[in-house]
């Protein structure tokens, strides 16, 4: 774990024009840790997602990787730093075969001919249904299958810190199990997590620290048993 | 409750279809209790969504039957079978995004209305008779998903939930007696998974008959009438909740053994 | 100075461009030659000519606008139009008011038909040279004629008249494949058919450049045959692409250079000259004349604005013209109009081009 | 069978132009989604291209092919970067509106630097060379190998190698290519360089059978548009397929469509009409992929 | 809905310009030109009905323009019909041509249907070319006669009264579609151009209303082709060629899609540009070709998105980058 830094993001403000995403929103994913981002429909997580990929460009405020600013990067700088995104509604290449994707998703390591094909076999251990599905074009998989696809291409880049945006969208309640104990393992291996998710009871089980969002601003901050012991948090995201 | 030969609203028999080599529904019976909330559940990839497009005659059917108040319907289109009273929503929310709410309700009311070209140049009667029954009905579905007519912004610009309430307000308009659901609560929080659910119990309170996808099962759990949970396009069960949450078959196929979901 | 605005309308853009530049410049040669040599004089008055030419891309509905537009802003009362679907719609109105003489330039025989008395047509009809050709390709190579035209109006014309001369004078016709000289990618398909059937001599014409690489692809295929080139492509012009070996045998319209007259001589040389050493062919040749004539008859005439006067001075002007703008001899213009040039056919003999006489 | 021979060759040989056009265009087309109408005058301009390094600069043949593609190849990357690019995100007719300004340009600006008229290009393979009979150009042999190499390089290219493939993965989903690190800006250029490159490579081969003009390519951008349609959009081997198949159906209804009462200029309609047969009966096209 | 008032108020100030223009001038030029424009206005208004509406890109517009004309051409020139007679008739023909067509193109979705529909019209200009007993062929139709005086108003040539004439048939296809494209089925149009399997799921037949859309669309390019052939009196294969159908896409592009009188600004403002790029000669593409460029580039949606874009902004500081299409009633 020497080589892991955290990811601090300070004073973040993103528009959409004239609408305002996020306002001044502050956020640290430690070392290894697993940080979980609460929050309504609309209430801006991928906004922040994908301003730390670089997908979108914020008004003010840093996203600093140890001492890297990556505010001005391009998404592929980013991904190179070690900062891989699982995306809201996947992105995936809907033609290409499921082996294709993901052999693109460790695009950054394409000179790594054996490294590539040993993430690949990793990422069929974590999913076999990926591996029996390899030559199907990404797009005719069920969501399901296509939502596990895009955690193993984004698996694919070797980062060192995961951006997980609502990777249970969709998924049958046992596989909702399986992504979060693929989380956990990655983790363990020493990649740290941000994670999104509507689903909080499930996703602050398994994580250190979290964080609500509330249409654009940062509201509370907390520990796994502080937020999961939080009355608030209990009746808007675990419901009774 | 009994369900005599009259009273059946959609049946299907022996259902199946194949993409290339994947036979993505398999030979499945199945009968929709009417004015009852039905559900299908099951595993990503099981054909739930493939087996929603057979019924609203989006895919033909490669083997069986379906029959709609004892008539068979199997190879009616799409639209035909929105007449007949089948209305559906998409699992990815499918809207008109860049027309507002009222146009979008507006359009739902269109399959009742005969008026054509010749009624808008001509501006005949029936032309504004239908429209003020469209304008009605429109209204009175936004009104049924807790919308306001009067938001003149493109929906594609509404939030998630607004959005999802929308596609339900198309559905309604159509004036239809079974609904069905892609799942409806999917990227939604579970405060508004709550409105949701008793949006859909409205539903069939006001007498229609649901079929719901879903995956958030203690939705599916406390909504329910009765479940069929299908598995690499079969049937592996059916029955009430409480039949199907302990059906070992479900349990090691969908379920599995945690609570986290 | 008095400024006498002559119009002009053609391609000058698009596919056929290169067709209506060449028009326009035998145009623009004349036109600076008057003016050079002080004008025109009218009833005593000196009059400076200028040409306004406009793009109508070979399409009638924009000859019809760029017409209106040349009478209404540039008081034009002659205007050149090179090609037939415009000149024929455009002779839907030049003799209502205002009235204008139209100077065709197209060997279509509608043109002439149409009877409109302010035309004056310069290319010859194309009937002139059907029986030369037959006569002399049927001696020398044999009785089964393929044919192998451009499909336009006109091709389709030629190659139907030509079949019935042929038949006429004997000799039988083994095979008709149009092909679109324009728009072909590649000619040896068709070439290879119409050699399937073992014919003496070879229909075949278009634009010249196209037309010499049929005969390169027949030539290639082991054709040994004779060729009778349409009036539509020059030898002058052939040449840069097929050998002289390979069109020998052919016989066609004789080049402009190939005139011992003073001024198809002269006329040559100042084209090379003031067109960066482009080959002058009968395009910019008869409209260079038809320019000419137009401005002798307004002296004769005695007017730069009356249509229906100047239109009636052209015979006379033909007539008079100096000897150094005769280009192919003395011309005449007969009652319908028709500009009789005088122009003769030639035939390729071991790698030299010989005119024929193609007066009967 | 001598006759055949003939026909057969001439029509491989027009069909090897015809797929290396269609290629080009099934990449921009296909992969980003532009209908590119200037891609026949981008053809045009690697004819002109080439004729002025052969004529004013005396390069020898094969260089001149080379060069002529790397300069249109760079010429695409231009139009890239001034025209499609800051239209990304906008209905595709604009970008074919876009693509017609820009065709209309390159033609007009052709005109103007070059003339009108008809242009010669000799190749210096003149010869006749006689294969079971039938007498074919060495030119057209040229013709033929020069495309199957570059089309099997190209085959390679797309589909065995990683930058191949972020051409295609782009084309499915520019942002998800970013997000694995794909800079798409130069995949995008990539595309447009390989697709005028190859337009050159085409025009370069063809054009000393055929002439060189401002509007030589229109007539083959209609037909390249057919062909990728035929082939199914932005199928590279329906491509390749569609171009063979366009030129052998042209080149056997002017051998033998007499026989049935098709004239012979007919081939010069036969894409079209085989296209609308073909849709009507599959509307997906020959080479559709999925259902 | 300020947007509506705006282009009401900008058409009413059109019309009335246009209704006064020939007592202004006699000068046959412009007085063609501007026929030549309302003709063609009226082109382009079918075609906006397909594309900007339904969504659909008819690359063989032209060829039913053309059949229109030939259709008008044939009847009066040929048959000797009274061009009051011809016309409707024309305009009937090249609907139900248009319906038989639609029967087979619209089994293609998306790309495949404009190009299919390119190829059809290939076809078509072919066919006007070999068909020399009906058509003319290669040599075209020449005296195609004009329209009879009307109430003692001549009707000859680029004469004041085939400008009215050519005026008030765009005022009906103006009219005409103003109110399709609001009621109903034009609002169903709408939805298949939005969104297809909604509107399916929806129950809009979409299949009838694309028909509908094309009989609409072509019917009105009918009618352009059948005053063309009587104004021209000429009528060659030429005019029903892709590269008119790409003119008439120009107009539609350049003046804005999906808008009701973008298509009839974006003719005028075409054409009139291109009569002032004449003087340029050979050269007028040269220029006329990095326009259009520039035009895609800066107003994507074209002169009437800009303008809607601009009075969208001194109203509401966000502005939405998608005009909003005129099918819709605020
Ligand atoms: N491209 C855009 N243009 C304008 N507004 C946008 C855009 N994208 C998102 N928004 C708005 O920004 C706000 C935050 O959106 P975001 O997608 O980040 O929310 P989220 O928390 O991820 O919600 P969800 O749970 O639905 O995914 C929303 O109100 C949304 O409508
Ligand atoms: N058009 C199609 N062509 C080929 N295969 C398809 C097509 N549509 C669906 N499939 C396949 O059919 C199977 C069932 O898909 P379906 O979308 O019905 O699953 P689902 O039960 O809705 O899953 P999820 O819960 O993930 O949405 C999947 O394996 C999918 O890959
Ligand atoms: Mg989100
Ligand atoms: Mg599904």
């Amino acid at each position: 774990m020497l080589d892991q830094l955290s990811l601090d993001i300070n004073g973040l403000t993103v528009n959409y024009g004239a609408f305002v995403a996020l306002r001044g929103v502050t956020l640290t994913v430690g070392r290894g840790e697993i940080v979980v981002l609460l929050g309504a429909n609309g209430a801006g997580k991928s906004t922040l997602f994908r301003t730390i990929s670089g997908l979108q460009k914020p008004t003010s405020g840093s996203i600093t990787y140890g001492r890297t600013n990556l505010v001005g990067l391009s998404p592929e700088g980013i991904i190179r730093m070690g900062i891989a995104q699982c995306p809201e509604g996947r992105l995936l290449f809907p033609e290409l075969s499921v082996e294709k994707n993901l052999v693109l998703g460790g695009y950054i390591h394409r000179r790594d001919k054996g490294g590539v094909k040993d993430g690949l076999e990793e990422v069929y251990a974590l999913f076999p249904i990926l591996r029996d599905k390899r030559h199907q074009a990404a797009g005719s998989m069920s969501g399901g299958q296509q939502q596990m696809l895009a955690i193993g291409r984004a698996l694919m880049a070797r980062p060192k810190v995961l951006l997980l945006d609502e990777p249970s969208l969709g998924l049958a309640p046992l596989v909702v199990e399986q992504v979060l104990e693929v989380v956990q393992r990655i983790n363990a291996a020493g990649t740290s997590v941000l994670l999104a998710e509507q689903n909080a009871y499930a996703a602050l089980s398994i994580a250190h620290r979290g964080y609500v969002l509330e249409n654009g601003v940062l509201t509370l901050e907390g520990t796994q048993q502080a937020l999961l012991g939080n009355d608030a948090v209990r009746s808007a995201y675990i419901g009774v | 409750m009994t369900s005599s030969p009259n009273t059946d609203l959609l049946q299907v028999e022996n259902l199946g279809i194949a993409f290339g080599g994947l036979q993505a529904v398999s030979g499945v019976n199945y009968r929709v209790t009417p004015n009852a909330i039905n559900a299908v559940i099951g595993p990503n990839g099981a054909g739930k969504s493939t087996f929603f497009n057979l019924l609203s005659g989006f895919y033909k059917p490669t083997s069986g039957r379906i029959l709609w108040r004892g008539q068979d319907v199997t190879r009616v289109p799409a639209h035909e079978m929105a007449k007949l009273g089948i209305a559906r929503t998409f699992q990815t929310t499918s809207l008109f995004k860049e027309l507002p709410i009222i146009e979008n309700v507006l359009l739902g009311t269109r399959l009742r209305g005969r008026s054509g070209v010749w009624d808008a140049i001509l501006r005949t009667s029936r032309l504004k008779r239908e429209e003020n029954e469209a304008r009605e009905r429109a209204s009175w579905a936004l009104d049924f998903v807790g919308l306001g007519p009067n938001d003149p912004r493109p929906v594609a610009m509404l939030t998630q939930e607004a959005q999802k309430r929308v596609s339900i307000a198309i559905a309604l308009a159509t004036n239809p007696n079974l609904v069905l659901l892609d799942e409806p609560a999917a990227g939604i929080n579970p405060e508004e998974t709550a409105g949701l659910t008793r949006l859909i119990r409205k539903m069939t309170e006001h007498g229609l008959t649901v079929l719901l996808i879903e995956h958030k099962m203690n939705m599916i759990m406390n909504l329910a009438n009765h479940i069929m949970v299908l598995h690499h396009g079969q049937k592996i069960a059916e029955g009430t909740p409480q039949e199907v949450q302990g059906d070992p078959a479900v349990i090691s196929a969908y379920l599995g053994g945690g609570s986290r979901a | 100075q008095n400024v006498v605005n002559i119009g002009y309308s053609g391609p000058l853009s698009g596919a056929a461009a290169f067709y209506g530049k060449d028009v326009q410049s035998g145009l623009e040669m004349a036109v600076n030659e008057i003016n050079k040599a002080g004008g025109i004089t009218v009833k005593g008055q000196k009059y400076r000519l200028n040409l306004v030419s406009l793009d109508d891309r070979y399409l009638p509905n924009e000859t019809a606008t760029n017409v209106r537009r040349l009478l209404q802003q540039n008081n034009t009362p002659v205007i050149f139009v090179p090609h037939a679907g415009g000149i024929l719609t455009v002779q839907a109105f030049n003799t209502r008011n205002p009235e204008f003489l139209l100077m065709a330039y197209s060997s279509d025989p509608s043109v002439v038909s149409a009877n409109n008395a302010l035309t004056v047509t310069l290319p010859p009809t194309f009937d002139q040279y059907l029986a030369p050709f037959a006569k002399t390709m049927m001696k020398q190579y044999g009785k089964r004629l393929g044919l192998l035209a451009t499909t336009s109006a006109y091709g389709r014309a030629w190659a139907d008249a030509m079949s019935a001369e042929w038949r006429k004078q004997g000799g039988t016709v083994v095979g008709n494949y149009g092909v679109d000289y324009n728009t072909t990618t590649d000619y040896n398909p068709t070439v290879t058919r119409a050699l399937a059937d073992k014919p003496d001599v070879m229909l075949i014409g278009g634009p010249s450049q196209p037309t010499a690489l049929v005969v390169k692809a027949a030539r290639e295929q082991g054709y040994k045959g004779g060729f009778m080139v349409m009036d539509q492509a020059k030898f002058e012009q052939m040449t840069a692409i097929a050998s002289t070996t390979q069109l020998n045998g052919s016989i066609g319209v004789l080049p402009v250079g190939d005139y011992r007259t003073a001024g198809a001589q002269r006329f040559i040389k100042e084209y090379a000259k003031v067109f960066d050493n482009k080959v002058a062919t009968a395009e910019p040749a008869l409209n260079y004349l038809g320019l000419y004539m137009v401005a002798r008859a307004m002296e004769i005439a005695g007017t730069t604005t009356d249509a229906s006067a100047i239109r009636a001075a052209m015979p006379q002007a033909a007539r008079t013209l100096k000897a150094s703008q005769q280009l192919f001899g003395p011309a005449s213009i007969n009652e319908r109009g028709q500009l009789n040039s005088q122009l003769q056919i030639a035939l390729f003999r071991s790698g030299r081009i010989m005119p024929l006489n193609a007066n009967r | 069978m001598e006759f055949f021979l003939q026909q057969l060759v001439n029509g491989v040989a027009l069909g090897s132009v015809y797929a290396l056009v269609a290629l080009g265009l099934t990449l921009v087309y296909g992969v980003l989604k532009i209908p590119n109408f200037a891609h026949g005058a981008l053809y045009m301009l690697g004819a002109y291209l080439t004729f002025v390094l052969l004529t004013q600069f005396g390069v020898p043949y094969l260089l001149a092919l080379i060069l002529s593609g790397l300069v249109l190849a760079l010429l695409g990357v231009v139009i890239e970067r001034l025209v499609f690019h800051p239209l990304r995100g906008q209905p595709q007719v604009q970008a074919m509106i876009a693509a017609i300004g820009l065709l209309f340009f390159f033609q007009a600006g052709a005109q103007a630097i070059w003339g009108p008229e008809f242009r010669v290009m000799q190749s210096p393979f003149g010869g006749v060379v006689s294969i079971a009979g039938a007498s074919v150009t060495v030119q057209r042999l040229l013709v033929i190998a020069g495309a199957v190499v570059v089309m099997l390089a190209l085959y390679y290219f797309l589909k065995r190698t990683v930058t191949g493939a972020t051409i295609e993965a782009m084309a499915q989903n520019r942002e998800g290519a970013r997000l694995v690190g794909i800079n798409t800006d130069r995949v995008s250029m990539l595309t447009f360089a390989i697709s005028a490159g190859l337009a050159a490579v085409a025009a370069t081969l063809i054009a000393p059978i055929n002439l060189v003009s401002p509007t030589m390519g229109d007539v083959v951008n209609l037909k390249a548009f057919a062909i990728i349609i035929l082939g199914g959009m932005g199928s590279v081997p329906g491509a390749i397929i569609g171009g063979y198949l366009l030129a052998l159906a042209e080149t056997f209804t002017a051998a033998y469509g007499s026989a049935v009462g098709l004239s012979p200029d007919f081939a010069e309609i036969i894409g079209f009409a085989l296209l609308v047969i073909v849709l009507t009966v599959k509307p997906s096209g020959l080479f559709a992929k999925g259902a | 809905m300020f947007t509506k008032t705006h282009s009401r108020a900008a058409l009413l100030v059109m019309l009335i310009v246009a209704a006064v223009i020939p007592f202004i001038t006699k000068n046959a030029y412009y007085l063609d030109v501007l026929i030549v424009a309302f003709i063609w206005s009226i082109a382009a208004t079918g075609m906006n009905v397909l594309l900007g509406f339904t969504g659909l890109l008819n690359l063989a517009h032209a060829a039913f323009f053309g059949i229109g004309a030939y259709a008008v051409g044939i009847l009066t020139f040929k048959q000797g019909w009274n061009f009051w007679l011809a016309l409707p008739v024309g305009v009937v023909i090249t609907a139900v041509l248009g319906y038989l067509f639609g029967l087979i193109a619209f089994r293609t979705r998306h790309d495949a249907f404009a190009i299919f529909t390119l190829a059809a019209g290939i076809i078509v200009t072919s066919i006007i070319q070999r068909w020399t007993d009906l058509t003319g062929g290669r040599d075209g139709l020449n005296g195609v006669p004009p329209p009879p005086p009307l109430l003692g108003l001549e009707l000859e040539g680029s004469s004041p009264g085939f400008y009215y004439l050519a005026l008030l048939a765009l005022i009906v296809a103006l009219y005409v579609v103003s109110v399709v494209v609001r009621s109903p089925t034009g609002r169903s149009f709408v939805a298949i151009r939005s969104n297809e399997d909604l509107a399916r799921a929806s129950g809009i037949n979409v299949y009838a209303h694309k028909q509908r859309a094309l009989m609409l669309s072509t019917a009105l390019a009918g009618l352009a082709g059948g005053l063309y052939a009587s104004y021209l009196g000429f009528l060659g294969y030429a005019i029903t060629s892709p590269n008119q159908t790409f003119q008439i896409l120009l107009f539609v592009i350049v003046g804005g899609i999906g808008t009701l009188t973008g298509p009839v600004i974006g003719t005028f403002v075409v054409t009139i540009a291109l009569q002032f790029l004449q003087g340029f000669q050979q050269y007028q593409l040269l220029i006329f070709g990095p326009l259009l460029v520039l035009l895609v580039l800066f107003a994507p949606h074209g002169l009437m998105g800009l303008w809607i874009r601009s009075t969208l902004k001194s109203r509401r500081p966000r502005a939405s980058a998608t005009p909003a299409p005129a099918g819709k009633e605020g």
